[in-house]
């Protein structure tokens, strides 16, 4: 009996000490590996199409990975350069077409409800032109590729070594919606250093495995 | 199959001790003897081999070295070698008190379980108690009745020279 | 056996023991309700628990800031208790091993407590690197372990990871020794039990033993070979808590008199303890027929001889200075006996080398109440001698612009006085748990010094 | 990276920036205090998912910006009225860091403590935010047109308008105050500033007809006698003066030169710390050691004018005849300079530089400087006409009189009681309290601005970020009430055009000039010149025998401006607050500082307070704990200025709230106490020096936190062992000495058991410390905790030698061959054989392949034993969580470097961050890293160039030549650490014995 007491005491008191600390937890999250982890985007933008049957050069939209830490996700300025003239899918506008020729009127013009919120977003009107009156609201995507922050990664290095963009972001030109291809985990970084530094498309590369590369 | 056990109780260390050693001399071979504790000369008076534990002890001893030293090895100077405080990749001399203890924790633990294994204990073994008391007071020797030599009276004389408590013949049945 | 019994040896034992009788007196006490003394005694060392459970809450909750750490003295109370601890800890395997080595059959009346003191000392030294941590949650990065970070290994350079893996293996080593001689013993309190759950429970613990000789004879094996590689094991320990200092650059710490003089302070602290322990365990529980006058003056006298060794370290250590002619080493050890933590010094000296020699006297050595009060000086100048070489060396070191002093915040305190708590706390379940006096080897010892007298009556 | 990397919000929404006030906290320190908890709470947050990052990028991209990618912006500071150009470093739509514009003819690309912190105060949420009215939140368009028809009101009347303001550097703002002084009939212009000069100017008025400051050319001076003036420190322009001193003492090389500096001073200041003789005179024995020294040149050069009557020499007769001997012969290349608020002694100044011929040569009158244009005169006359009810307007700009001035506290009611009074002060400072309208200015970084601190330099003040609040110009604001609505940036284009481009004729076009002059951040263009009289031999004629009349006191004060927190506006910046002072090395306080026997006289020791009572019992008292300072006169006390002002009551908040803490804050719930109602102005100056006091001792102490608690390099005696020398961290050596080469610093001899493991095959990073550049004034250790994210920590912290600053200044004091200071900044040396390397558990502190120690913050765990085991001290660590107690000053951060959490260690990284930019840029244009293309932060700020980082393995680089200099050590040799950082040795210019 007196020893179940005395159990008793003993939780009582880790109770409490737990108690004394948990509440300071919040916020004390592990850094978790996201291995494919593809978040719904706001606009369903799709990489296969536009990277992979149309053959948009990466860099062409990702253009700051040359100059920059960050690759970037291009203002919604730079989609414009195409969908200022491309606001549907050709079978779309085929359609509309087909059916204008039928009903024998002017084809109207066919909007996709994806490209739609773009042009919401910049406040387009129906002849995409900008409406004034029409609020802006930048496009917020969600973030596919999240480091910790103890991490610093700069794309100027690894573009200017010559590192195909699919060596860490994987098929991009075959996905639908954009997936966390690699674990991210710093072995995987490691590991892709160790062997750069044989070289890169034959080229002579100098990657570092010192800590201070990536952590400071 | 069925096994007889003759079995004799004793109070005393000298008698266990004596009788032992009498058995043996009258050549019967001793099964097994139950005592509260570690009997000194006994082993040899019922003529048990040496334990081979100590072997086990040391190669286990000697495996746990040498792989952690071969690993301590491979971890600083060949899988990652970092540079830390300009010493040298192999730092043999700072490897060795870490290869020491892994040694001796390789060794005791070994030596520990292989006791375990070789004398058949695990937790909750359902142990062959002869008489409670064996653990408490008593001895108790015990033969087993297959020898050829097997004389039940003559061994009840022995018994009585060294003050024999109580005898006792169990059967058993057995799984071979 | 014709062997010849000297008269001069008394018996280890008082009181005629007969081994059943033995068996009663060390079972009953664990059958019968705790008394009042431990009550008292469990409720004192429950509450410094908490006391230091909180304490340590408190640190985890907010930060190694709670200490009266600083940028100059970034060890103190937390390495202090450390060493202290794991120097405690050092009797006991002392007692088992070596005393077990060396034939010392005294041992087996206090080698169970001892044992258990170690085990109990281990634990609350081995808290004390974890929660001196700034973040102890990652603690498990000391241990080399395949990983996602391009198995990123640790150093084993580094004298922290050599400690990480001594005590681990030194608590690992010490409770598998002393579970090993628990196991007869908790046969025999699984054989006065009537059948249930608690003779199934202990039944499991001792893995169903039945006294078998042959199990004997591999126990006996066993136990020589433990007590052969703990021997050295305990020396390493000690060494490797030195080295913890001796392979730093600071001076104070850095001295190749180390390892011993850490090993011999160890087993000077160690046996304090087991001596402070005994006397209370022993009026206590009375077992004034098992812990007897004699065992405690042999202690007595390995205290004295220790303190000895540990005199000849602190006097070398300021020849070692003197002798050097290096400017740091001289100041740091002026420092300590002089500067702003001299009387710590002096409380060290004191309690270690003048208090220790009033045991050359037999007649302190025969009065329980006077080696208690020793043993008592003993560990607090042993627990100083520790905060000497941490904070003396570390709060004037090498540039003049960084020194700086020390104070403790209530917080240490606190995870101090919880680090004793503790000890007690699992010291005084150890008593009502299993046999505080091993059964088995004080049985093998009964006939010890009586044998003449038996024969006398044959 | 506190910024959510690719996040960019739309610049053209009026909203954003508002946003920017409450930002969400940042992730950076969740996530590395990660790794969770073992407890259940930590396993449980631990199965979550991390929050979704959102990634927001531009509609519309700028074209010039690259997200992630620095962008530089030259401008002015506005630390100070010095106006040291700089470039504001902007990353992402924030300005993150300031640096002197290496272009810029005064700071050279150099800034002090105060500039490099001053970019905290742009995240300053205490910042006004809209204009108030009677301390409520108001509109613009109803505070213009209140202020403006109370104006029209006022000013039909003509009564009187007066608008206070500090020295005003920018032309544009002069031109529009004087277009408001037309505007409104009647009103006037005071200026005066809280650490005046007007003496200086005044003087000048008496010998050259002019009243000007003139602008001081160290860099010519081959003898320096100071008396009294801190230039190194906190005087005029400390970064152009100690670029020049600096510039003048280069030990090494051929042209090797060594100005010799005496100083006399009543405390000890870090020029007198600098100086080769340092000579302790109390504050009113100047006027004397200066007509001395007067009268005996005057004798080498013939001169009939007696300067006698100023009693007796303070200081010894041979010292002065030595002096004069050195000035003497150094004509022409010597300069007299002296902080004396009294006009008389500021003439006998004058004169003894005009004796020397140093005027058009170490003294540039033609070309003189603005930074101090204050007439304390004016100031004095403004309180008489307010009490006198004769003040009708009041506009406030840049200064805060209630605060600064003595006497103005007393009319506080009278402020409130007028007409008009408005305050254009972006905080709501003492003044703006009482004011009826407080119309804030923009934040310098927020606005378009221009500055000629000096004759000639024109330099543009260029916005880096959009204004945080609706916060508008004071042009603007100006204008605005005379009706107008140009902004002001076509205010200053239309000064510029009318004003500044015509004095050049360089380039013809306003476009190009104004092109050019945005991009280099100034414009060279010489005014047309002035003539300044020649020096009137009158003015020195009157003064024989006319020393001021003063009482006799048992101690004389000296009030004082710290380098950090000078007349206290960046008195709410922590960074500065918690800066230890070079000399007293004391934190988050003012002290009154007494001489060791002063002390012993009135029997207290540190922490002690004491009651410094002016004027006899007038009620002019201030109680403050005693600092025993050694080097400082026996009977003067000296208190700091710029402490106990009410904007530090936030600080209450500051550091890590726990059961022991204690506040930063005082019993007064302020940082310090505030002294300035101690001033007086005498005969129309601000006197800070002079004015005798007694001192009681009181029951209280107060905590000081000081970061150094040993102030020799020598032990203690007691602890002292026979015959043992001095450790060997501070080598010193003569100028002459280093000159004849006898001093070499003999090498170690390295051996090495080891096999030779480690070679740095590609950079091997180190750096060279200069210590006889080196003055202490602490900008580099501003500049670090900028560029690395350091917290801070609060006095509590602080008292516990807890401060996390990576850079540390060591002050020593030497009392062997007279009273000498010595400083020392002590940083992680990247030792080759780095002990603390060994010891760390986790591999968390290892060797890069280019020499670096790297602390990989996210692998600590926190067991502090690299700390322990640095022979240098220079590791910190994060005791607790440190959090800033203004969050919006999170948006200072450093994207590029970790937020480190609690029970991490961190230290000096050698910038890294640096280094890694300048590899990654080298590799991405293909071209190897060049020397001189990385400069740590510390390095970059030195206004005396001290430091130098370079590559220790190109033989060529300007490291490896500075290194080959025979005062080349390194700090503790004989441990064998072969630190990276080495040290040569300090020189000072000394007679030989």
């Amino acid at each position: 009996m007196r020893d179940r007491i005395l159990t008793a005491i003993l939780l009582v008191a880790s109770g409490y000490a737990a108690l004394a600390v948990a509440p300071r937890m919040n916020g004390y999250r592990l850094p978790g590996i996201h291995q494919g982890y593809a978040p719904v985007q706001p606009i369903a933008y799709s990489h296969r199409l536009h990277a992979g049957e149309l053959q948009v050069a990466c860099l062409y939209c990702h253009s700051a990975a040359e100059r920059s830490r960050h690759a970037g996700i291009p203002a919604a300025s730079i989609c414009m350069n195409c969908h200022k003239q491309v606001t549907a899918s050709f079978g779309a506008v085929r359609q509309e077409e087909e059916l204008a020729e039928k009903a024998k009127r002017k084809p109207r013009p066919v909007v996709s409800p994806e490209l739609g919120k773009l042009y919401a977003a910049l406040g387009l009107n129906q002849t995409l032109d900008r409406d004034p009156s029409l609020p802006q609201k930048p496009i917020s995507w969600v973030r596919v590729h999240n480091l910790p922050d103890f991490v610093y990664f700069d794309h100027r290095a690894h573009v200017a070594a010559g590192v195909a963009c699919q060596t860490c972001h994987g098929p991009v030109e075959t996905m639908e919606r954009m997936r966390q291809h690699a674990s991210l985990a710093m072995g995987w970084c490691v590991n892709c250093h160790r062997e750069a530094n044989r070289g890169i498309n034959g080229k002579a590369v100098e990657a570092s495995i010192d800590c201070g590369t990536c952590h400071f | 199959m069925t096994r007889r056990y003759f079995i004799g109780y004793f109070d005393h260390e000298d008698d266990i001790l004596g009788v032992s050693k009498a058995v043996c001399k009258a050549g019967f071979s001793v099964a097994d003897v139950y005592a509260p504790y570690a009997l000194h000369g006994l082993d040899r008076a019922i003529g048990l081999a040496p334990s081979k534990l100590p072997w086990v002890c040391f190669l286990l001893g000697l495996l746990g070295a040498a792989f952690k030293v071969w690993f301590e090895f491979w971890t600083t100077a060949q899988d990652w070698p970092i540079n830390v405080g300009g010493k040298p990749w192999n730092s043999l001399p700072a490897f060795v008190p870490v290869t020491f203890e892994v040694m001796v924790l390789c060794a005791g633990l070994s030596t520990v379980f292989a006791f375990f294994f070789v004398s058949r204990l695990w937790p909750g073994k359902k142990p062959r108690l002869l008489d409670p008391a064996v653990t408490d007071d008593r001895f108790a020797l015990v033969l087993e009745a297959t020898d050829a030599t097997y004389d039940p009276r003559l061994l009840e004389g022995i018994f009585q020279q060294f003050h024999v408590v109580r005898v006792e013949e169990r059967v058993e049945e057995r799984k071979v | 056996m014709a062997t010849v019994y000297s008269e001069l040896r008394r018996p280890l034992i008082r009181g005629e023991k007969s081994t059943g009788e033995v068996t009663r007196d060390i079972s009953l006490p664990l059958e019968r309700a705790p008394s009042l003394g431990w009550w008292i005694a469990f409720l004192a060392a429950f509450s410094a628990l908490s006391l230091g459970v909180a304490a340590v809450a408190y640190l985890f909750s907010t930060g190694v800031g709670t200490w009266g750490l600083n940028s100059t003295v970034g060890w103190a109370f937390d390495i202090t208790n450390f060493v202290f601890w794991i120097g405690i800890g050092h009797a006991g395997t002392l007692i088992s091993a070596i005393l077990f080595l060396l034939r010392q059959r005294w041992r087996t009346s206090v080698n169970r407590s001892a044992e258990a003191m170690t085990i109990f000392a281990v634990i609350c030294a081995g808290l004390f690197p974890l929660i001196h941590m700034g973040r102890p949650w990652l603690a498990f990065w000391m241990f080399p372990y395949p990983n996602t970070r391009g198995s990123l290994w640790v150093n084993f350079r580094s004298p922290l990871v050599w400690d990480f893996f001594a005590i681990a293996t030194y608590f690992t080593i010490s409770v598998v020794f002393w579970y090993l001689g628990l196991m007869p013993d908790l046969a025999t309190i699984r054989d006065r039990l009537k059948p249930g759950l608690r003779r199934t429970l202990m039944n499991f613990f001792c893995f169903g033993w039945d006294g078998s000789y042959r199990t004997w004879s591999h126990y006996e094996t066993v136990y020589k070979l433990l007590a052969g590689l703990g021997t050295p094991l305990v020396v390493s320990v000690h060494t490797i808590v030195s080295w913890d200092f001796a392979t730093s650059v600071i001076p104070g710490w850095h001295a190749t008199i180390f390892p011993p003089y850490f090993v011999a302070g160890a087993i000077f602290s160690g046996m304090a303890m087991v001596l402070t322990l005994m006397i209370l365990v022993r009026n206590l529980m009375h077992l004034e027929d098992y812990i007897t006058p004699d065992h405690v003056d042999k202690m007595c006298k390995v205290t004295l001889v220790t303190s000895g060794l540990v005199g000849l370290a602190y006097a070398t250590e300021f020849f070692t200075a003197m002798y050097s002619a290096n400017r740091h080493e001289q100041f740091i050890f002026m420092n300590r006996a002089f500067g702003p933590f001299g009387w710590s010094y002096w409380i060290m000296t004191s309690c270690n080398l003048l208090v220790p020699q009033t045991l050359w006297f037999r007649r302190i050595r025969s009065s329980l109440g006077a080696v208690f009060l020793v043993s008592i000086l003993i560990n607090v100048g042993m627990w100083f001698e520790r905060f000497v070489i941490i904070v003396t060396s570390l709060h004037r070191d090498f540039l003049p612009s960084s020194w700086w002093s020390y104070t403790p915040t209530p917080i240490e305190v606190a995870t101090l006085v919880g680090s004793f708590g503790l000890f007690f706390t699992l010291f005084l379940l150890f008593l009502r748990l299993v046999p505080v006096i091993a059964l088995s080897e004080v049985k093998g010892v009964l006939s010890y010094g009586r044998r003449l007298k038996q024969g006398d009556e044959a | 990276m506190a910024d959510h990397p690719s996040t960019h919000g739309d610049s053209g929404r009026e909203d954003e920036f508002p946003e920017l006030v409450e930002p969400e906290i940042s992730p950076r320190r969740s996530f590395l205090r990660a790794a969770g908890f073992t407890f259940a709470g930590g396993l449980l947050a631990g199965c979550s998912r991390a929050p979704v990052e959102r990634a927001i990028p531009f509609l519309e991209k700028p074209e010039a910006i690259t997200p992630g990618r620095a962008y530089f912006y030259a401008s002015a500071c506005a630390g100070c009225t010095a106006g040291c150009g700089i470039l504001a470093k902007v990353r992402d739509g924030r300005p993150v860091k300031l640096e002197g514009n290496p272009e810029h003819p005064l700071s050279q690309g150099r800034l002090c403590a105060v500039g490099q912190a001053s970019i905290l105060g742009l995240y300053d949420s205490a910042r006004l935010k809209h204009p108030l009215k009677q301390s409520k939140p108001a509109s613009w368009e109803q505070a213009d047109r209140e202020i403006s028809e109370s104006l029209a009101q006022i000013s039909r009347n003509r009564r009187g308008i007066y608008l206070v303001s500090n020295t005003i550097t920018s032309p544009t703002l002069r031109r529009q105050i004087g277009r408001f002084l037309d505007r409104f009939p009647g009103s006037r212009h005071v200026v005066y500033d809280p650490l005046s000069s007007s003496a200086i100017l005044d003087a000048h008025l008496e010998t050259h007809g002019a009243r000007l400051l003139p602008r001081y050319r160290f860099h010519k001076a081959e003898v320096i006698a100071g008396f009294d003036a801190d230039f190194l420190g906190t005087w005029i322009s400390p970064v152009e003066f100690a670029a020049g001193y600096r510039a003048g003492r280069s030990p090494d090389g051929p042209d090797a030169r060594f100005s010799y500096h005496v100083q006399f001073e009543s405390r000890l200041s870090l020029t007198g710390a600098k100086a080769d003789k340092r000579v302790v005179i109390a504050p009113h024995e100047l006027t004397a050691a200066l007509a001395h020294l007067a009268a005996i040149l005057s004798a080498k050069a013939n001169h009939t004018v007696k300067l006698s009557g100023f009693g007796p020499a303070p200081v010894p007769d041979a010292l002065l005849a030595g002096l004069a001997e050195r000035l003497w012969e150094a004509r022409g290349k010597s300069l007299v300079i002296c902080g004396s608020q009294d006009v008389r002694t500021q003439v006998i100044t004058n004169f003894l530089n005009h004796l020397l011929g140093n005027y058009g040569a170490t003294i540039d009158l033609d070309l003189p400087s603005h930074q101090r244009q204050g007439a304390d005169r004016d100031a004095e006359a403004l309180l008489a006409r307010l009490k006198d009810g004769r003040v009708d307007a009041l506009f406030f700009h840049g200064v805060n009189p209630v605060y600064e001035l003595p006497g103005w506290d007393a009319v506080a009611q009278t402020i409130q009681r007028i007409a008009l009074t408005v305050s254009l002060s972006g905080t709501l400072d003492e003044t703006a309290e009482l004011a009826h309208y407080v119309c804030p200015d923009h934040h310098p970084l927020e606005s378009w601005g221009d500055s000629e601190a000096v004759s000639g330099i024109v330099t543009l003040v260029q916005p880096a970020i959009r204004p945080l609040g609706k916060t508008r110009s004071v042009v603007e604001s100006l204008g605005a009430w005379m009706g107008e609505s140009q902004s002001t940036y076509d205010q200053l284009r239309a000064c510029w055009k009318q004003d500044v481009f015509p004095r050049q004729s360089d380039v013809r076009s306003f476009e190009e000039f104004w092109e050019q002059s945005v991009q280099d951040g100034f414009a060279k263009v010489p005014p047309a010149r002035r003539q300044v009289a020649a020096f009137r031999m009158a003015a020195v004629g009157n003064l024989a025998g006319a020393a001021r009349a003063r009482q006799q006191g048992a101690y004389s004060l000296a009030l004082y401006p710290k380098l950090a927190m000078l007349d206290g506006r960046h008195a709410a910046n922590p960074w500065l607050q918690e800066l230890p002072d070079p000399i007293s090395k004391i934190t988050w306080d003012n002290y009154a500082c007494l001489s060791p026997a002063a002390a012993a006289a009135l029997n207290v020791k540190d922490g002690d307070v004491i009651q410094v009572e002016a004027g006899n019992g007038s009620g002019r008292a201030v109680e403050a704990p005693v600092l025993v300072q050694p080097g400082q006169h026996d009977r003067v006390v000296a208190l700091a200025l710029g402490y106990g002002r009410k904007v530090t009551e936030r600080f209450a908040r500051v550091g890590p709230e726990w059961l022991y803490g204690k506040s930063t804050v005082g019993p007064n719930g302020r940082v310090g106490v505030r002294v300035n109602h101690l001033l007086t102005f005498t005969e129309g100056a601000l006197e800070y020096a002079g004015q005798p006091v007694s001192l009681r001792k009181t029951a209280g102490t107060r905590l000081l936190a000081a970061t150094q608690s040993q102030h020799t390099i020598e032990e203690p005696s007691r602890l002292r062992a026979q015959g043992i020398q001095p450790r060997p961290i501070l080598r010193e050596t003569s100028f002459h000495q280093s000159r004849t080469g006898s001093n070499p610093s003999p090498a170690h001899e390295e051996e090495d058991l080891w096999p030779p493991d480690h070679r740095f095959s590609k950079h091997h990073w180190g750096m060279a410390v200069d210590l006889a550049a080196c003055t202490g004034c602490s900008a580099c250790v501003i500049a670090c905790q900028v560029e690395n994210n350091i917290p801070v920590v609060g006095k509590d912290e602080a008292r516990r030698h807890r401060e996390m600053h990576w850079i540390r200044l060591d002050r020593y004091y030497s009392e062997e061959g007279g009273f000498a200071v010595a400083y020392q900044p002590m940083m992680c040396q990247h030792c080759e054989h780095a002990s603390c390397e060994t010891v760390c558990p986790a591999l968390a502190t290892v060797h890069s392949e280019e020499g670096l120690n790297q602390q990989i913050y996210n692998r600590c765990v926190g067991t502090r034993y690299c700390a322990n085991n640095c022979p240098y001290k220079v590791r910190r660590f994060n005791w607790f969580d440190y959090r800033r107690e203004d969050r919006l000053q999170n948006m200072v951060l450093n994207p590029d470097i970790a937020v480190r959490s609690r029970g991490v260690m961190e230290k000096c990284s050698f910038c890294i961050q640096r280094i890694q930019e300048a590899k990654i840029e080298a590799k991405r244009r293909g071209v190897p890293v060049a020397d001189g293309d990385i400069e740590t932060a510390c390095q970059q700020t030195c206004p005396s160039n001290a430091i130098l980082f370079g590559d220790l393995n190109d033989p060529h680089s300007a490291l490896s030549r500075l290194l080959k200099s025979p005062r080349r050590y390194r700090v503790l040799e004989e441990l064998n650490e072969r630190p990276s950082v080495h040290y040569l040795a300090l020189v000072r210019n000394r007679e030989e014995t």
